[in-house]
């Protein structure tokens, strides 16, 4: 593995991994989307197609007890973290095998057990919870990080100001990931920051900020690992930029008005699945075969979620009022 | 000028009544009386005829003393005695209705008062004269004695009930000229200390508004205590000499008798006085009113003698209520159920119609009479002289009067009353128990009787 | 036993609870060396430090949502709002996470804090900062809200709020703090839910919270002189409500008067009225229920107008009469 | 194997699209998430990206089709993969089985509160009163209409109910209570004015008169069987009672009326001049009846008790039916009134009658009645007595009959008249000679002037 400078704990074994987990995502979102514009699934979806790279990246790094917050696009970083799609796919069916028995969401699904804090429907919604989270870790005196997902829109939230520089004042170790994917909703990057690289935010909370490429695996893994350094050396928080392209629409009913053809299918070529699969190949560690059939796992992996989800039942309406309080 | 709620002229037992109930509704009162508190009925009628006919019953059961085997050798009376009693008891009443006007913060003015169509009222006290402003005015002015000018009659000296109770010296003999209610009670009074008392009535019986069978029982007891009942017989005129001569007719024959005194008690004559620039109805010389008490002019409400009517003190109390409740806005629609009491010896007590009224009316009438000769308690107390009638309606056993000949009975009226007040039948009148031995369970019998039960009758 | 105020109590709450149990913190603005805008916290930096003691930036979604993380991730801690009418920069916080991260996650994750604030008007302090809001979360489902009237109440209630694993709404109303009352020293647990029926009565019931427990009792005494009995609630947790005590109250006494100082449209005295309404207890109503609360207006600073915005004494005893046609 | 390419359903309210353009022709290869065709929606044009990889194999749809929600409109599969010429028809609505909700149709999650509050029927009619007097009333089975409430607007307060049951069913004196029995008449019907609501003897009276007036309005009785009620059981009892004590006789005599119908042929236009009215038969008659009681006092007496009361005024009743009754108005003094007066009180006096407008003294003291008849097909009959009086006079119809006069046939407007008396006031010979001359002076009824 001569060239792939990749923090020393990243194995061949965990790329192939990365590679199969990449196209488990996508798969995910296709068939969400598929299920949604037949109408079979409920409500609205928001898909991460094309962001596969910094979801995997980011928590390729993460051990169990590591915790992360997501966003309404969250379904990459979930499978990251450590979602099985099946029960994730249940949830979008509604039914109670779902991660949260149908009462969530897309938009909700969350497993806190396994460090996943959970999606958030709020815009910036999450930033302070993974900072309080962070915050339980340097008073308990856990070894844990805390990865916090969000936009590029999330930044104009006052909630990312004020949990950035909370953070940044008690030292937390909490890392903010920011997922530019250079459009919030309808609204470019470019009409809603004045500043080419929300990185350099970073600067006016006292704390690093760094500028990566979303689509680049490999730099995402490195990029995440100093951070995590940073972090467990009790330095306090890091704000990551991942540049990176939303391939869909905002949600099933976006035509996507607001951007080019040509943007869209300028930044397909620079598809986060197929630069690792190249990587790969020339680096010997997988034959376009394996290649191949780690792509048919993926999607075989999805489509028995599918049936999983089918199956499961539906709640009663003894559910409706449980849960309400532990 | 002070305004007030009410304003009341005269201070009988209409007046100050309507005044303490009005305040105690609410109401700001003001009381206007010229002579003293309690009117008439305390001052001069009632209260002292009450007050005095006690004395006389005691002077009877003094003189009856031997048939209860009680010996009493000899025994005088003072006359001024009883009348300085007679004072003493109306001192503590007049006190009485004093301490309540004030505790009802009730401003009284002592004075005569005028009232005007614009309810203005404009009393003299002394020299100075007040005026004062009402939303409501009731006139309760009250009455006097009313002296009719027969011949020779100012040139002798009479009493009225004004003056009587005050007479210095017991009179070997007293005529009476009137045989209604005054005119026999105070017969009563005088027969118990000795005069020869003759009553001279114009109408062919006495007290003639009340039942026949009643006034003949009454005359007949009068005249078994020597009291001498002259009937039908006119008063020609009178003439001074050592004695007073009076000048009598009946049925075209003339007579005269010797007296040493004259009381006039042929009835009683509204005082007007205060009420000349007031435009209110007459009928008759009495001022005219509706049912619920208010005269021709809105606001101005009028109550006890000076309507006429029953002329009782507690009628113009009752009338009194009834305008203080009208100017409250409520307004009763059930008339009066009346008792009427003659405290003579015996007494005689009576309510509702009589049989002749009830007929008149279209009743179909049933009336029942019981002796008392065979009442239990009558005979042991040696009063079982007298009667109970019920006038009562023959399809629901409706009672439409009462009437009641005998001792205590001015108590016992109140139970009829009530069985009427209440509307009760004859049914439950047979049905209620009496106690035993009274002379009140003379109403059972009767009502027994009358539904053909009946025990002793 | 000893009398402590209620601003004491609700400082001896949580030192006694933060000497037990290592899971629990405090956070909030100015709330170190200061002591906390009205002194609740005086003294507990000294004694805890600033680990648990956490002065915090003036961010009120950034420290509530903090708050909330921290919860969820095995801490216990209390935020103190330094006014109750900031909760309005932390409601995305409070009522979006906070009250529906369990439901969302199915049941898995729990947020057991606490949001302590001072409430209420009469310190002149004007509109922005003697609101009444408690209507707001009481809306909620996935929030409790406590109102505690005394400091006896204030202690234990506290103490349950804190043992709760869920998020816990905690208001107390400033003129309260200078209140005192019986407290016992050791530690007790009032549990959430349960009124107290602070005097017997039997001609009408009157429910009063917070500040207004002292007002109605005040008329009861008043009331009690003219011959009329009067039974004062103090709910002291809008939720969980106890409905059955006040239903079992206002089924005997066949009257209610329901009293809160926040404005009367909408405040949660509507909701007691109308719960009252569809129970057994509308078939011994002998009087229409009577609600007062405080006036349709923001809370204007001139203390005459100030107090006049809120029901007083007088306001109770003439709505009592009224239900008993006494007026 | 060929995958489906269906039109997505991109909108809750979304029913169809229409397809604008193909992005690619069959056989061109496709790459998944690669925009494959245009449609418009409802709302939006919008491009459609392939979730399939392959070989576009069949477009079944060209362009400005409509095509509906998940239709097939086309196969991607391997390169020369056979698949049908024709549409497959559109899916079942799910392949798997259930149905998923469009989340257009989500039932609200509250559950709809049944209308659980007890649609008792309200009994009670509009009677304001509180939730605690209902309770009380409901246990007690007593109606909240009988009870005057205390509260505000009368409103029904629990104790207002409790003192109503305290009082036995209701507060009533004994007398009214007999009467009502009498009557037949449901107390708690009654609002009683006495304290606290007890009803008293004028309660009932002024029901009992109220009740009258309303029978008539209340016509809604079940059509066959109507009780004894109001003005029907006061007129049943007035006839029970007349023809139980009173002895009945009946004589009848044939008037010939030709004089009578001239006599009001001149009199007509002078009496509607005086008073609007138009003089009628009836009030001539009433007119010759007075003078005739005027010679016959015996016919205008009453019987009271054991006493004939030997009436001074002659005041006549006169019997108007009125809806489901009777009633017999008086007119004073009859023989001191002159035919215009008649007419006037006469017409007024049936007006108020079938208004029930009749005040209780109009309608008392007539010393004699007349029943007529005549507008009906009837000649002779007979009437019963209105006690006290102690004769009535019953007036049948005018009509022509062949009659013999001075020994010639002739023909006549003849009327009869049928006179009931009581025998033991009035033997048959009084009555006769009253009869008589009745037939006399309104055969000539110009002696009537003198």
């Amino acid at each position: 593995m001569k060239d792939l400078k990749v923090p020393e704990r990243i194995t061949e074994e965990n790329l192939i991994e990365l590679y199969k987990q990449m196209w488990t995502i996508r798969y995910f979102e296709e068939k969400v989307d598929q299920f949604f514009a037949k109408g079979k699934i409920h409500g609205t979806t928001h898909l991460a197609v094309g962001q596969e790279a910094s979801a995997a990246g980011v928590c390729a790094l993460l051990d169990k007890e590591d915790k992360i917050t997501s966003t309404h696009r969250g379904h990459g970083h979930c499978i990251a973290k450590g979602a099985t799609p099946d029960k994730m796919m249940a949830e979008l069916f509604g039914r109670t095998t779902g991660y949260c028995k149908g009462k969530g969401g897309s938009m909700h699904i969350a497993d806190v057990e396994m460090g996943n804090l959970g999606a958030n429907g709020i815009v910036g919604g999450g930033i302070p919870l993974a900072v309080g989270s962070a915050l339980t870790a340097q008073m308990k005196k856990l070894n844990y990080v805390t990865v916090c997902f969000f936009g590029d829109g999330a930044t104009n939230e006052g909630s990312f100001h004020e949990a950035v520089n909370l953070a940044a004042v008690w030292n937390l170790p909490v890392i903010f990931v920011c997922e530019n994917n250079q459009y919030g909703m309808s609204g470019s990057v470019k009409e809603m920051v004045k500043i080419e690289d929300i990185a350099t935010r970073a600067k006016s909370y006292g704390i690093p900020g760094v500028v990566a490429d979303g689509n680049d695996i490999i730099e995402m893994m490195n990029v995440t690992n100093e951070a995590i350094e940073r972090a467990k050396n009790g330095e306090g928080p890091t704000l990551i930029e991942a540049k990176t392209y939303r391939w869909k629409g905002h949600s099933k009913s976006d035509a996507k008005k607001y951007r080019t053809r040509d943007e869209e299918n300028e930044w397909r070529e620079k598809d986060p699945i197929k630069r690792l699969k190249e990587l790969l190949i020339s680096e010997s560690v997988i034959t376009e075969e394996q290649a191949e059939s780690l792509q048919k796992e993926a999607l075989k992996e999805i489509e028995d979620a599918v049936a999983f989800a089918e199956e499961g039942p539906m709640p009663t309406k003894d559910d409706l009022l449980t849960d309400v309080f532990a | 000028m002070t305004n007030f709620d009410v304003a009341i002229i005269g201070g009988g037992p209409g007046g100050y009544v309507s005044a303490i109930r009005a305040a105690k509704l609410g109401l700001s009162v003001a009381l206007v009386e010229g002579r003293e508190l309690g009117g008439t009925c305390l001052n001069r009628g009632c209260i002292p005829s009450k007050t005095l006919l006690k004395n006389a019953e005691v002077i009877n059961q003094v003189k009856d003393s031997k048939k209860f085997g009680i010996q009493i050798d000899s025994f005088s009376f003072d006359l001024d005695a009883m009348v300085e009693r007679k004072n003493q008891v109306i001192g503590q009443l007049r006190n009485g209705i004093n301490s309540l006007l004030i505790t009802n913060k009730i401003k009284l003015y002592n004075g005569y008062g005028t009232v005007d169509n614009q309810k203005v009222i404009t009393v003299e006290i002394g020299e100075e004269t007040e005026k004062l402003e009402a939303e409501s005015i009731i006139l309760a002015n009250g009455s006097k004695p009313f002296v009719p000018n027969l011949p020779g009659l100012s040139n002798v000296p009479y009493h009225t009930s004004d003056t009587v109770f005050d007479i210095e010296e017991v009179p070997g003999h007293l005529t009476i000229i009137g045989g209604g209610v005054i005119g026999l009670e105070i017969a009563c009074i005088f027969q118990s200390m000795g005069t020869k008392v003759e009553i001279i009535e114009m109408a062919d019986r006495i007290i003639p508004s009340e039942d026949k069978e009643a006034a003949d029982f009454l005359a007949k007891e009068l005249k078994s205590k020597g009291i001498v009942i002259h009937t039908s017989t006119k008063v020609l005129s009178f003439k001074k000499n050592e004695k007073t001569n009076v000048q009598i007719e009946k049925n075209g024959k003339e007579t005269s008798l010797e007296t040493d005194s004259v009381l006039i008690s042929v009835g009683r004559e509204p005082n007007l006085a205060g009420l000349d620039n007031l435009s209110v109805n007459y009928e008759g010389k009495f001022v005219k009113v509706d049912e619920s008490m208010q005269t021709a002019i809105k606001g101005i409400y009028a109550i006890g003698d000076l309507i006429g009517g029953y002329q009782l003190a507690h009628a113009a109390s009752e009338e009194g209520i009834r305008a203080v409740d009208h100017i409250l806005g409520e307004n009763h629609k059930k008339d009066f159920i009346m008792p009427r009491c003659i405290y003579t010896f015996p007494e005689i007590a009576s309510v509702g119609m009589t049989e002749e009224q009830a007929e008149a009316k279209g009743y179909q009438v049933k009336s029942q009479k019981v002796d008392l000769t065979a009442n239990g308690k009558g005979i042991a107390s040696s009063e079982n002289n007298g009667f109970m009638k019920i006038i009562s309606e023959k399809k629901y056993g409706e009672i439409l009067g009462v009437v009641m000949a005998g001792a205590h009975v001015t108590e016992m009226v109140s139970q009829a009353t009530s069985f009427m007040y209440l509307e009760g039948t004859m049914e439950e009148l047979e049905d209620m128990v009496f106690p035993h031995p009274t002379l009140s369970e003379a109403m059972f019998e009767a009502a027994a009787k009358w539904l053909d039960k009946g025990i002793h009758y | 036993m000893r009398e402590i105020t209620y601003l004491e109590a609700v400082r001896e709450a949580m030192s006694q609870e933060m000497r037990e149990n290592e899971d629990v913190f405090i956070l909030g603005e100015d709330i170190g060396v200061y002591g906390g805008a009205f002194g609740v916290t005086r003294g507990m930096i000294e004694e805890f430090g600033p680990e648990r003691v956490r002065n915090t930036p003036i961010s009120e979604s950034g420290i509530a949502g903090a708050a909330i993380g921290s919860a969820l991730t095995g801490m216990r801690p209390i935020l103190e709002l330094q006014f109750s009418d900031f909760i309005t920069i932390a409601m995305d916080q409070m009522v979006n996470q906070a009250a529906k991260i369990r439901y969302m996650y199915g049941g898995k994750g729990k947020v057991p804090m606490v949001l302590r604030t001072p409430s209420g008007s009469g310190t002149g302090a004007a509109a922005q900062h003697s609101q009444s809001l408690e209507a707001w979360v009481a809306h909620i489902p996935g929030l409790k809200v406590v109102q505690p009237s005394t400091a006896h109440d204030v202690k234990g209630l506290l103490k349950a709020a804190i043992d709760d694993d869920n998020p816990v709404i905690f208001y107390e109303h400033k003129l309260l703090y200078k209140t005192k009352g019986e407290v016992p020293e050791e530690q007790y647990s009032i549990p959430l839910g349960k009124a107290d029926v602070k005097r017997e009565g039997t001609d009408v019931t009157i429910v009063a919270t917070a500040i207004m427990v002292h007002h109605a009792l005040e008329a009861a005494e008043e009331l009690e002189k003219e011959g009329i009995s009067a039974e004062v609630v103090d709910p002291r947790t809008l939720v969980p409500l106890d409905t059955e005590t006040i239903i079992n109250s206002v089924s005997k006494t066949s009257r209610l008067v329901v009293v809160h100082e926040a404005v009367k449209r909408g405040g949660y005295g509507a909701e007691i009225a109308s719960m009252i309404a569809e129970s057994e207890a509308f078939d011994y109503l002998d009087a229409p229920i009577k609600r007062l609360g405080g006036a349709s207006s923001p809370i204007p600073y001139n203390p005459e107008l100030e107090k006049m915005h809120v029901p007083q004494v007088s306001d109770i005893i003439q709505a009592v009469k009224e239900t008993l046609n006494k007026a | 194997m060929a995958k489906e390419i269906f039109m997505p359903k991109l909108s809750s309210t979304m029913e169809v699209g229409t397809l604008l353009q193909w992005f690619k022709e069959e056989g061109d290869s496709v790459e998944m998430g690669e925009p494959l065709f245009e449609i418009m929606t409802d709302k939006i044009n919008i491009e459609v990206e392939s979730y399939e990889e392959g070989v576009l194999l069949k477009k079944y749809f060209n362009v400005d089709d409509e095509v509906e929600v998940n239709a097939c409109i086309g196969y991607i599969g391997e390169a020369g993969e056979k698949v049908s010429d024709t549409p497959p028809a559109t899916e079942a609505e799910a392949d798997s089985g259930e149905k998923v909700q469009d989340d257009s149709s989500v039932e609200t999650a509250g559950k709809t509160v049944g209308a659980n509050a007890d649609s008792y029927e309200n009994k009670d009619g509009k009677v304001r009163a509180t939730p605690a007097a209902r309770r009380v009333s409901r246990e007690n089975d007593i109606s909240l209409s009988a009870i005057s409430g205390s509260g505000p607007n009368g409103r029904v307060h629990q104790h207002d109910v409790e003192q109503a049951i305290a009082g036995g069913v209701l507060a009533v004196t004994p007398l009214a209570e007999k009467i009502a029995a009498d009557h037949g008449v449901d107390l708690s019907q009654i609002t009683g004015t006495g304290a606290r609501g007890k009803i008293e003897k004028q309660d009932v009276l002024s029901y009992l008169e109220s009740v009258n007036m309303s029978d008539q309005e209340t016509a809604a009785f079940p059509a066959e069987r109507i009780k004894l009620k109001g003005l029907r059981k006061a007129v049943a009892d007035k006839m029970v009672e007349s023809v139980q004590t009173i002895p009945h006789v009946t004589l009848t005599s044939d008037v010939d009326m030709t004089n009578v119908i001239a006599l009001r042929k001149s009199l007509l236009p002078i009496v509607e001049k005086e008073t609007g009215y138009r003089l009628s038969f009836t009030e001539v008659i009433i007119k010759a009846a007075a003078s005739a009681l005027c010679k016959h006092p015996q016919l205008n007496a009453s019987l009271i008790g054991e006493e004939i009361v030997m009436n001074k005024e002659v005041n006549i009743g006169l019997a108007v039916a009125v809806e489901n009754g009777l009633i017999v108005p008086s007119i004073k003094n009859v023989n001191q009134k002159g035919l215009v007066k008649l007419t006037q009180i006469s017409k007024e006096l049936g007006k108020k009658a079938r208004e029930n407008k009749l005040k209780p003294e109009e309608m008392r003291g007539s010393t004699f009645t007349i029943s007529n008849l005549g507008m009906y097909a009837i000649d002779a009959f007979t009437p019963i007595i209105n006690g006290p009086e102690t004769a009535i006079l019953g007036v049948g119809r005018i009509t022509e009959k062949a009659v013999a006069v001075d020994g010639e046939l002739a023909v006549r407007p003849m009327m009869v008249l049928s006179l009931s008396f009581d025998h033991r006031a009035v033997d048959g010979a009084p009555a006769a000679a009253f009869l008589t001359d009745l037939k006399a002076n309104l055969e000539n009824p110009y002696s009537l002037l003198v």
